[in-house]
């Protein structure tokens, strides 16, 4: 069963990745990006649980910033990705800079929120 | 804002006129809905209403004179002396910003408005863009036809008016709009799935976070409804990209105002949000990797996926609960908590229960606030139902829930106001669809109908009209309104069923095979129920909710007579007293005590200290000396109570004084409510227990009262008072209104000479014990 | 004839300068006897007054044409009253009118006898004195009586249990003892204003001297001879039990208490009427506070609000009246309060012995609106009872500390993420 | 002596000049336009047509002023003892809480030389409690007097003894010597009632003293002279005795006195009943605000203050209402105000709102306006209220000869026996209204400022009038000349077109370029 299982997930990761290759690679940028930002969240709960959270805001800001730029790429993602059906009327430069518009609000909000 | 939907729609030249006419319409709504609005200010005068405008008001002036960075600094010291209250850090700035900011506007261009104009007007503006943002809404749940009447119905329903007259300048005001505007825009983007109107979703989910408590509904409503969603396996990108961005956005932005603060992630009012946001990611994911999956690979993918997903969501939850079970009171605030479980506030917290806008409502205030909308409602619901889209679902799902909390607390009428409007606005206009349509297709020729249909508007219209002629000219500007709403969305009608047509779906057809007689009956009827509902909705702006409470009219045989002694009260205190001197009384007049008085007072209608309140009602319900010696020790120079005895004004300090024994002996037990009832009837005759003719307040309200007319006949309680010749040793009458409505008196200073019997009259402060002590200020998010 | 020109004639009624918070000695004093005989049998207690620049009006008690005050303003500072068996005053005067003249803080000297009237004693109980009731009785001594030839039945008292006070009784003690005849009157111990300054022997009791014996009303040392009161508006009142008292006889006789050796030639009465009569008439005991600033530390303005925790000076001056001008006073415990429904700070403020009190404290970590205040109650002197009300705010919004080294991380994630942001763009943009 | 005479005449002439020399730049050009402030010039110009330009006058009168110096300070105890008074009778009226004094003199030159000047003596205080002085000369006996105004203005002079403040009544013919002629005088004296006790309960009535001299101050020697005082009811507590006084009723008579020097003075105190209200605007500010589209919009800040004995311990409503006459007879709870004719939307409120209790009665001759402040005010209690109305343009604006258009308003406080401690009038011009100017008939300081109003630009020129102590006699009209073209009238107008006609145009633009956009997108 177990043994099934496993092959399973051979065979499953396998495939995944030859899917996976298959990704145009803006989109796989986008995907580095995302990992990035997950990665630097990740770090920070971390650290969050051996420091303590005295400054909570700030630490509120860090891990919400990069949560945000890894929704707001993930967003990204779906929308320019080309198999998606529902943005065919979409233009990829129209999300591109709605894209950017809602980092610099993030961001913008986030300096504030920082100090 | 409406125009470019509106005309981007249409491309022929004939839905480019639609479109304007659209246009149009929606400004003359816009128009209405302020109108309507203004009837308290031609019938009274221009001024602030009720209780928290007044703070409101306060608040304001603060700002335009002082600026931002002095509000958001602001220490009040002239309120909860001698605690003094944050101003700056505990109240919801939204709409005292927006007053400000459009003061300020029209200062820079030498329009010298005054604070106080900008405020009284703030309201009215706000409503007309409620309905605008109606308009939108249902635009978007359902064409522009849904659309328009939803906003017209929204313009004048009267539970939103009651809280939006001019001069009601609350939170309220404001805080309708944004939430229509914010589930706009939350359905505008999952419609059409782009980033731009997500982040102008979470800006104006942020206003709304800055103007009202309430917002709280909006981020457990939104979540319900992506579950619903993903429950009812309706889950597309869209919704993610509808939902994850808000979350982030909504937290980072609700954290930063000074109110909501920490509690955007700490309180369990949102925890619903970070939950919801964790599972659509797992399904987020799961549907990628369907997407790039082969279908026997993703069966055996879909195990370990869930498996992984599962745990994911239970490590979630168990933090979520650890969360909740370390933040205080489990994380839900009083009135939160009353939502949830009517029976709470009563029976844990009186001051909220004792708020008559906290009790569950009763059915005539049903029908008195939304009249016949609540019948209309049903039909709205099964218009929705077929076919059901996301958008729909989601008005339902709001619709269902603000019943319940409407139940819950009369004060959330409000909320429930907009979804009813926007249901009855989609079952009308369904049903108008449904008939005009069958009759064109009755009738031949399409000349025709047209006319016909507009002269049985007409004919109702004008039978309104002359029902409505009696009010005062507010109306007729009214009655054009009506006169042309059902016409012009007739016309508009028709030429929606072309795209209907194409677009609905088959079923349409069926129904619309009605008689022409039967159809033509049921408009009729229909225009008739509007019409009902318009009048009721006039007179409830005329009559019911226009009155400003500060100055109170009765008609007597001899004319028109003017109560206006809280006014006279104030600004006698205003200009004959200490600018220091600290003013006592029950906590609903404290805020226009320092707003119109501009003295500094002990508790106020900003509830958050349980115990000073306490403190004061103790002192009102003891004996004259242990209530000196309290406030003595408040450094209390003055005390006021309303007495409405002599002219009858029902909601004076007598009517309310259980309320401060309950409030009083909850947290000093030497206060006991039995004391104070004779066999369990509250009364102030004859038999009225010792304890409370002895109370402070019965003798200040009732000293020197007999002696009015012989016999102290309390015009109030239809009796005569039990206790009638007594002397005061410890407050000397220093100021009563001219129809004894405010009664003033002054602390005595304590005695020259000691008494043998004398004891020491220094303050044993034990009643006061801890006030100062709970520092846990509720910020309540409802209020 | 220019020379006549404004000099202001006033009227009978407008008052000369007279008792004011920067002159608090007496000036007017209104004397009320039975018989104007006493005004030669007392003349060296008055003489002893009008030395001392007392303007004195004789007046029969129940003379018609007495009024304290004319259209609310008092004629008089101080009232005198020897009129023991007076029933009731004459013209608009009685006992209310007495009471509010004390309360309006002027001040009282009452002296009974055995036939003291009711209205007396009802003036006396009053103010938290009560003589005793039975009417006949005085106070009887069989062991320290003062011996003389005339009485037999040890009713003259010769009394020397002072109260410890040099600021009644003025620093020279009293050796030789009072005299005393009259009643006693007892004071309750609960009341804070009133001291007994001469109070009798363990051995006194009050009784009537000719009934039998039978268990006296007041017995002992609870027996007050003299005591004075001071009413919370700082008016001062000496009520007595005998007008004797102050007699020439007694000032001037000598005295030889039974049973001790020493005979002296003088009786400490006239020593002991003198002092405590300054002392009624606020040529003693009387303080003033006043300047009462505080100000951050460095600063010198009074600030409007102060922060939580910031560092404030606080100071005040307090001076003596010694009758003729205000001397700086010199005391070890003025202690001031930083008072919130509690008080939160209370320091003892320290004196450069010029008058000026001094202290410095940090404001509690607690908001609100703060009061200094200065409670002061010292035997003998005035009460000095000051509140100035100061609101204290919290922290500014950009007053809490910033850039805590603790949340770097965080900053650097938060930067790195815009960092990250940007090169994405260009990389995405480039990419395409 | 005629020489010092005429000395004394420009010397005051001089003195006067300064204080209005002295103002700032644009009240300087103001000043040109005012009758007052030009009387001096003119005086001054009056010698100087025989002589030089005034700038050489008045160097002139420097040096005449520095040779006359001795023998005027040798004159000084008694300034001319050529003139004499034959006869003074004062008329001092008490009823209510201003003081009126009427004073008919008879005077006679002895002298060789003219007289052209009287003095007139005050003691500092009533000097500072001075509000208004007028005199006029009578001729014709009982039926058909005429009086014929003159011009009274303060006056210093060396060695006047004790301060004394003087003021010259110059007279139109000069006195030759042996003539006699009658003079009235009435002055108004404000604050000079003190109430004494000065707290009073509810019941009680008010008592007040007045200080004054039972025989005339004046730096003549009066030959015979008699004072009346009239108290406004029987009650008075004391007043002091002269002989001969004697008093009937409510009138009190000191006199007649016979032969009495210069500057004598004997100091006497009446205390007496006065319930009349003492009601004090402490602080009055009218705008005048003119709209040439046809309308004077006025609004007029009060704040109100019973000035009388303070009220003390309990206010019982009950007593009030039941007997208001014992029970609150020093207290006033209605006050009188006179507005011009034809007035209209009137309204009165204060900073919360409405005030309901007023009524308003018009006619063709004049509109009252019956106010209550919001509670009936005690000795000490205080009430601010705000009055407006809008009255006609055509009734207050005129044209004069030289294009200019005027306003021409009354200077007082409508409130009817009401005295005014700070007054300030500020009238509000049209925007663009050019060199605007002041009139007024009393001495009063003036400036200039910008006020902003609906949709201005370069903001409106406002004249503002400030003056102390004002009494209903300075209910006088006082005028405000400026040059206006009424191009200005349609300036905002054609502003808020313009603005509307671009928000369209903007509107246009935004809807093609927006359908542009799309089309180009999708």
């Amino acid at each position: 069963m177990a043994k099934s299982s496993s092959t399973d997930a051979v065979t499953l990761i396998r495939s995944l990745r030859s899917a996976y290759a298959a990704t145009p690679t803006n989109l796989k940028i986008i995907d580095l990006y995302v990992v990035f930002a997950i990665a630097t969240a990740l770090i920070q709960v971390v650290y969050m649980g051996i420091v303590g959270s005295f400054p909570f805001n700030s630490f509120l800001s860090g891990l919400l910033s990069c949560v945000g730029t890894a929704v707001l790429a993930v967003c990204l993602r779906i929308q320019v990705n080309k198999e998606n059906k529902e943005f065919k009327d979409l233009a990829p430069e129209r999300a591109f800079a709605d894209f950017v518009l809602c980092n610099l609000v993030l961001h913008l909000v986030i300096m504030n929120f920082l100090g | 804002m409406a125009s470019p939907p509106d005309l981007k729609s249409g491309a022929t030249l004939r839905n480019a006129f639609g479109g304007v006419l659209a246009l149009f319409i929606i400004f003359l709504i816009g128009v209405l809905a302020f109108s309507i609005r203004l009837f308290s200010v031609i019938k009274y005068e221009s001024v602030i209403h009720e209780f928290d405008p007044y703070f409101n008001y306060r608040v304001t002036q603060f700002l335009t004179k002082n600026g931002i960075y002095e509000f958001w600094n602001w220490f009040d010291d002239r309120t909860w002396y001698p605690l003094g209250r944050v101003i700056g850090g505990t109240v919801y700035p939204g709409l005292t910003l927006t007053a400000g900011t459009m003061w300020w506007i029209l200062n820079s261009l030498n329009i010298p408005l005054s604070v106080k104009t900008v405020c009284v007007f703030t309201a009215p503006i706000f409503s007309a863009a409620a309905a605008w943002a109606t308009y939108l809404l249902t635009k978007e749940v359902r064409g522009t036809g849904a659309g328009l009447t939803a906003a017209i119905l929204l313009a004048i329903v009267p539970s939103y008016m009651s809280r939006s007259v001019a001069g009601s300048y609350d939170n309220e005001a404001v805080a309708i709009f944004a939430l229509i505007f914010t589930f706009f825009l939350y359905i505008k983007t999952l419609n059409t799935g782009s980033l731009f109107y997500a982040t102008l979703n979470a800006l104006s989910y942020f206003y709304m976070v800055c103007s009202w408590g309430g917002y709280t509904f909006i981020i457990n409503l939104i979540p319900m409804h992506v579950l619903l969603c993903i429950v009812m396996g309706r889950y597309s990108s869209r919704l993610y990209i509808a939902y994850a961005p808000l979350v982030v956005f909504g937290t980072l932005l609700a954290a930063l105002v000074p109110v909501v603060g920490f509690n955007a992630v700490m309180t369990s009012e949102h925890f619903a949000s970070f939950l919801v946001f964790i599972i659509i990611h797992v399904v987020a994911f799961v549907s990628f990797i369907r997407g790039i999956l082969s279908p026997k690979m993703f069966k055996v993918a879909i195990t370990l996926v869930l498996t992984v997903g599962i745990a994911v969501c239970v490590g979630a939850i168990a933090i979520l609960v650890a969360l909740v079970a370390s933040s205080p009171t489990k994380g839900w605030s009083g009135r939160s908590l009353s939502l949830l479980d009517p029976t709470y506030a009563s029976k844990y917290i009186p001051i909220i229960a004792s708020v008559s806008e906290h009790q569950p409502p009763t059915w005539p205030s049903y029908f008195m606030d939304i009249n016949v909308l609540a019948f209309l409602v049903p039909a709205g619901i099964i218009a929705c139902f077929l076919p059901l889209s996301d958008a729909s679902s989601f008005v339902v799902l709001y619709l269902v829930t603000s019943v319940y909390f409407s139940g819950v607390m009369v004060r959330l009428m409000l909320v429930l106001a907009p979804a009813a409007c926007i249901m009855s606005g989609i079952a009308l206009s369904e049903a108008f669809d449904v008939l005009t349509q069958s009759v064109k297709l009755q009738l031949t020729k399409l000349l025709e109908t047209p006319p016909n249909a507009g002269d049985t508007k007409d004919g109702s219209s004008t039978v309104q009209s002359d029902v409505v002629e009696e009010d005062n000219k507010m109306i007729d500007n009214k009655t054009e309104f009506v006169k042309e709403r059902p016409s012009k969305k007739s016309r508009k009608k028709d030429k929606e069923i072309v795209e209907k047509t194409r677009s609905k779906s088959r079923n349409q057809k069926r129904l619309m095979i009605l008689p022409l007689e039967a159809s033509s009956v049921a408009i009729l009827l229909i225009v008739v129920l509007i019409s009902l509902y318009v009048i009721h909705c006039v007179w409830a702006a005329a009559e019911a909710y226009s009155a400003p409470s500060i100055v109170l009219t009765s008609r007597s045989q001899d004319g028109l007579h003017v109560f206006d002694d809280f006014r006279e009260a104030y600004s006698w205190l205003r200009h004959n007293t200490e600018v220091d001197d600290k003013v006592a009384s029950w906590w609903d007049y404290g805020y226009q005590t320092t707003a119109m008085a501009n003295r500094t007072v002990i508790v106020d209608n900003n509830t958050w200290n349980n115990t000073h309140i306490a403190t004061v009602g103790t002192a009102m319900s003891s004996p004259e000396k242990p209530a000196w010696e309290i406030f003595n020790s408040l450094d209390v120079k003055y005390v006021l109570v309303v007495f409405g005895g002599l002219v009858g004004y029902p909601s004076d300090d007598i009517n309310k004084f259980l309320w401060m024994v309950r409030i009083g002996g909850g947290v000093f037990p030497h206060i006991k409510e039995p004391d104070y009832l004779r066999d369990g009837q509250y009364r102030i005759d004859a038999q009225a227990t010792p304890t409370m003719l002895n109370s402070l307040m019965y003798k200040l309200s009732y000293y020197r009262f007999v002696e009015t007319d012989g016999k102290g006949f309390d015009r109030v309680r239809k009796t005569e008072i039990g206790k009638k010749h007594f002397k005061l040793s410890h407050f000397e009458e220093v100021f009563t209104t001219h129809h004894w409505m405010v009664r003033i008196y002054k602390l005595k200073p304590p005695k020259n000479r000691m008494k043998e019997k004398l004891k020491k009259p220094k303050m044993t402060s034990k009643p006061l014990s801890g006030t100062r002590r709970d520092e846990s200020a509720k910020r309540n998010p409802w209020q | 004839m220019a020379k006549k020109f404004f000099c202001p004639l006033l009227l009978l009624l407008l008052l000369p300068e007279s008792f004011s918070a920067d002159n608090p000695t007496d000036r007017r004093l209104l004397i009320l006897v039975d018989d104007l005989t006493i005004r030669s049998s007392h003349s060296l207690f008055f003489k002893s007054l009008e030395s001392r620049g007392y303007s004195l009006e004789f007046r029969l008690a129940d003379d018609p044409k007495i009024s304290l005050q004319r259209y609310g303003h008092y004629l008089y500072d101080g009232l005198v009253i020897f009129s023991p068996s007076v029933q009731r005053f004459g013209g608009s005067l009685d006992q209310a009118a007495v009471l509010d003249f004390v309360d309006a803080g002027h001040d009282l000297i009452l002296a009974a006898d055995s036939s003291a009237s009711d209205l007396i004693r009802g003036i006396a109980s009053d103010s938290g004195v009560d003589f005793d009731e039975d009417a006949e009785a005085v106070v009887i001594d069989h062991v320290s009586y003062a011996v003389s030839e005339t009485d037999g039945e040890h009713t003259l008292i010769a009394a020397d249990d002072f109260i410890q006070s040099d600021v009644i009784l003025g620093e020279k003690r009293i050796e030789a003892p009072v005299l005393f005849r009259g009643i006693g009157h007892s004071v309750n111990p609960s009341n804070t204003l009133a001291l007994k300054v001469l109070s009798a022997s363990p051995s006194a009791y009050s009784a009537s001297p000719r009934a039998k014996l039978s268990s006296p009303s007041l017995t002992g040392s609870t027996i007050a001879l003299v005591s004075v009161v001071q009413a919370r508006n700082n008016a001062r009142m000496l009520i007595t039990g005998s007008l004797d008292l102050f007699t020439n006889r007694f000032l001037r006789s000598s005295v030889w208490k039974a049973g001790s050796s020493n005979k002296y030639e003088k009786s400490g009465n006239e020593q002991f009427v003198t002092e405590i009569s300054k002392w009624v008439f606020h040529e003693r005991g009387h303080l003033k506070a006043v300047n009462m600033t505080h100000h951050f530390v460095g600063e010198k303005t009074e600030p409007a609000v102060y922060r939580i925790n910031d560092d404030l000076e606080y100071s005040i001056e307090i001076y003596e009246w010694s009758g003729t001008s205000w001397k700086p006073y010199v005391a070890d415990d003025v202690q001031v309060q930083f008072y919130m429904m509690s008080p939160y700070v209370l320091k003892t403020l320290s004196t450069n012995l010029m008058g000026l009190y001094s202290t410095s404290f940090k404001v509690p970590d607690v908001y609100g609106v703060f009061q200094f205040k200065v409670e002061y109650q010292r035997l003998g002197y005035t009460s000095l009872s000051l509140s100035k009300q100061i609101p204290v705010r919290p922290y500014r919004h950009n007053e809490y500390e910033r850039f805590i080294p603790a949340a770097f991380p965080y900053y650097g994630a938060s930067f790195s993420t815009m960092a990250g942001f940007f090169i994405f763009t260009i990389v995405y943009l480039y990419n395409k | 002596m005629a020489a010092l005479y005429t000395l004394h005449s420009l010397l005051t002439a001089f003195l006067q000049f300064r204080p209005t020399s002295a103002v700032t730049l644009e009240a300087k050009k103001l000043e040109q336009k005012t009758p007052i402030a030009a009387f001096p010039l003119r005086r001054v110009e009056a010698m100087a047509e025989s002589l030089a330009p005034p700038v050489l006058v008045r160097i002139m009168l420097l040096l005449l002023l520095l040779i006359a110096a001795s023998p005027s300070t040798l004159e000084s105890s008694s300034p001319s003892p050529a003139v004499r008074i034959l006869s003074a009778e004062r008329r001092v009226d008490l009823t209510s809480s201003i003081v009126k004094v009427y004073l008919t003199m008879k005077v006679e030159n002895l002298g060789a030389s003219y007289v052209s000047d009287i003095l007139l003596a005050f003691s500092p205080t009533e000097a500072e409690h001075l509000a208004i002085i007028k005199a006029s000369l009578t001729e014709g006996k009982r039926k058909k007097k005429k009086y014929t105004p003159l011009d009274v203005n303060p006056t210093e002079l060396a060695g006047i003894p004790n301060g004394a403040k003087l003021f010259s009544i110059s007279l139109i013919s000069p006195l030759k010597t042996g003539e006699t002629t009658v003079i009235e005088v009435l002055y108004v004296l404000t604050h000079s009632l003190e109430p004494f006790p000065t707290e009073i309960r509810q019941s009680e009535s008010q008592l007040v003293y007045y200080h004054d001299s039972a025989i005339l101050l004046s730096p003549y020697h009066v030959v015979e002279q008699i004072m009346y005082i009239k108290t406004p009811t029987n009650r008075v507590e004391s007043f002091t005795k002269v002989d001969p006084t004697n008093r009937a009723g409510t009138e009190l008579k000191y006199g007649h006195f016979h032969e009495q020097p210069p500057f004598n003075y004997i100091p006497i105190t009446v205390h007496f009943e006065n319930n009349n209200p003492f009601a004090v605007v402490e602080e009055l500010v009218r705008e005048v605000e003119i709209s040439h589209w046809g309308s004077v919009q006025v609004t007029e800040h009060y704040k109100l203050k019973h000035a009388g004995a303070r009220h003390k311990g309990v206010f019982s409503r009950l007593d009030y209402q039941a007997r208001p006459s014992i029970h609150g007879a020093s207290s006033f709870k209605q006050l009188l105000a006179k507005l011009p004719p034809r007035v209209h939307s009137v309204y009165y409120n204060d900073e919360i709102g409405n005030i309901s209790t007023s009524h308003l009665r018009t006619d063709y001759q004049q509109s009252e306006l019956e106010i209550e402040p919001r509670y009936p005010l005690f000795g000490g209690w205080k009430a601010t209220f705000v009055i407006g109305y809008s009255v006609p343009l055509e009734v207050f604006l005129f044209k004069s000869p030289d294009g200019q258009h005027y306003l021409n308003f009354s200077f007082g406080c409508p409130l009817h026996e009401t005295l005014v401690d700070q007054l300030t009038i500020r009238v509000i011009l049209p925007e663009g209204a050019k060199n605007p100017s002041a009139a007024i008939p009393f001495d009063s300081d003036h400036f200039l400022e910008k006020t902003y109003s609906y949709l201005d630009v370069v903001g409106r020129s406002t004249v503002v009038i400030k003056k102390k102590n004002v009494v209903p006699d300075h209910n006088v009209p006082f005028q405000v000349y400026y040059n206006f073209s009424p191009a200005f009238m349609l300036a905002e107008p054609l502003m808020l077109v313009t603005v509307i006609f671009l928000f369209f145009c903007a509107c246009i633009a935004y809807l093609h370029m927006d359908l542009s956009l799309s089309s180009s997108k999708a």
